[in-house]
């Protein structure tokens, strides 16, 4: 029970691609964030979230996200939350976050 | 009278996990289905974050979780001698202008069937809550 | 210092598979590999099994489980507050000639690394066992 | 968690085939108990047990099986246990079991 994460960046969709396997939560948590401002840091521009193969997610890596696109916002970029799980989208379901990111699949 | 089961853990981030995992298996054992037994894994592992972020109790000071069990339902109590707080002041989050935080006790809420909150500043908090089994209430 | 968790279940069999989940979970979070894994689970049920058959206990009195963890170890302790029994009776079983019974302390002993018994007529009976992590001692 | 069985007399083998999923504990021996007293009570014959798909089996399962066992011998009966995962063949060595019942695969 952990989380992996890929990241990549796609030159020609200046996009950048972040592939999270397993659960985000309070332990894990952090370890997206610092990932997430790093790529920012290199590059504010659209995030793809591929998470089909991410199991859970707590308030706390919601918040994450939610920090991310606050950011991204500024620059009229967004975050894209592509293929979640039935759970996960009941999640941003429940919070109203399938209104504020981006959701595909 | 229904059983009860109960777990002590420490008040740290890596244990959220073995918790998830024991809920999961006392739902399933209960005759919960899939869908019901994500929402009271997701709302203890809520509950549980919140005593390890908010209580400010030192991390080698366990916290606990107890579950109470019959052929109707289950009540989870999840219980730290922390800080307490004013639970009133608990605002509903504003779905329309997302915040960083504030979301913990709004999901806790919309996925169990009952939820109580006492807090006695000082003392600590517990959170009470509780899913049916069978049809939704 | 190291962290320590404790459950406490009722005396009831179907309640040993949630203790296995938690156990794996604890020892899986610890960086213990499959085979280790399993033996602790296997061991930890095992304890439980026999607090539920000979403890004589109530179905609805609990026991409790407890675990000591640090970088080196896990320690667990099954402890039960029933009959108690004359521990250094117990026999190894004769390989030769198996009986229905008593493999379960000596599976207990043959996976973990240190066990010990204590039990008391009338008081309980406690069985804590160790397993190192790393490479065998 | 939990146990599934599926029975099967084949005649042209005079054995019965036991497919056995998921755990055998304290809370599921007494299943696999009853199961078997009234496969030897209908034919006291070899019980092949198919352990593929069996992740677990404790102390009170491996006693039922030694029960059933001592019924057949009296026959010159026995009892195969055939697949099981490394965690089922670690128990029947460090018990001995394995020179008792026939193991296979
Ligand atoms: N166990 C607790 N101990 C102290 N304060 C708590 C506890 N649980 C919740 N709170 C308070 O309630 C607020 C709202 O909690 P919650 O809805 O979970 O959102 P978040 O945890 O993201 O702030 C927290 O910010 C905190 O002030
Ligand atoms: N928690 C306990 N309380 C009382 N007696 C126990 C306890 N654990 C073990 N015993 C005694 O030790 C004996 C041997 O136990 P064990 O090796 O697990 O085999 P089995 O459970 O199959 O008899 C039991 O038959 C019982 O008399």
């Amino acid at each position: 029970m952990s989380l992996k994460m890929n990241t990549q960046y796609l030159a020609e969709k200046n996009m950048w691609y972040v592939e999270v396997v397993g659960e985000i939560d309070i332990y894990t948590a952090n370890r997206l964030k610092e990932t997430l401002i790093n790529l920012l840091n290199e590059q504010n521009t659209d995030i793809r979230i591929n998470c089909e193969e991410l199991d859970y997610i707590d308030s706390t890596g919601l918040g994450v996200l939610i920090g991310a696109l606050k950011r991204l916002k500024q620059d009229n970029k967004n975050i894209i939350i592509a293929n979640p799980k039935p759970n996960i989208s009941k999640l941003l379901n429940i919070t109203g976050l399938n209104k504020i990111f981006i959701i595909e699949g | 009278m229904g059983d009860s089961l109960s777990i002590s853990i420490p008040s740290k981030p890596e244990y959220v996990s073995v918790v998830r995992l024991t809920t999961s298996a006392i739902a399933s054992r209960m005759g919960f289905n899939v869908e019901e037994i994500e929402d009271i894994k997701v709302a203890v592992a809520e509950a549980c974050t919140n005593a390890i972020i908010h209580s400010n109790c030192k991390q080698d000071d366990n916290f606990n979780i107890h579950f109470g069990m019959d052929e109707k339902k289950i009540v989870i109590q999840v219980q730290d001698q922390g800080n307490g707080f004013y639970c009133e002041a608990v605002e509903e989050p504003d779905l329309t202008s997302p915040k960083e935080g504030g979301l913990g006790i709004f999901i806790i809420k919309s996925l169990m069937d009952e939820v109580v909150l006492e807090s006695d500043i000082g003392k600590g908090t517990t959170i009470k809550m509780t899913k049916y089994l069978g049809d939704d209430i």
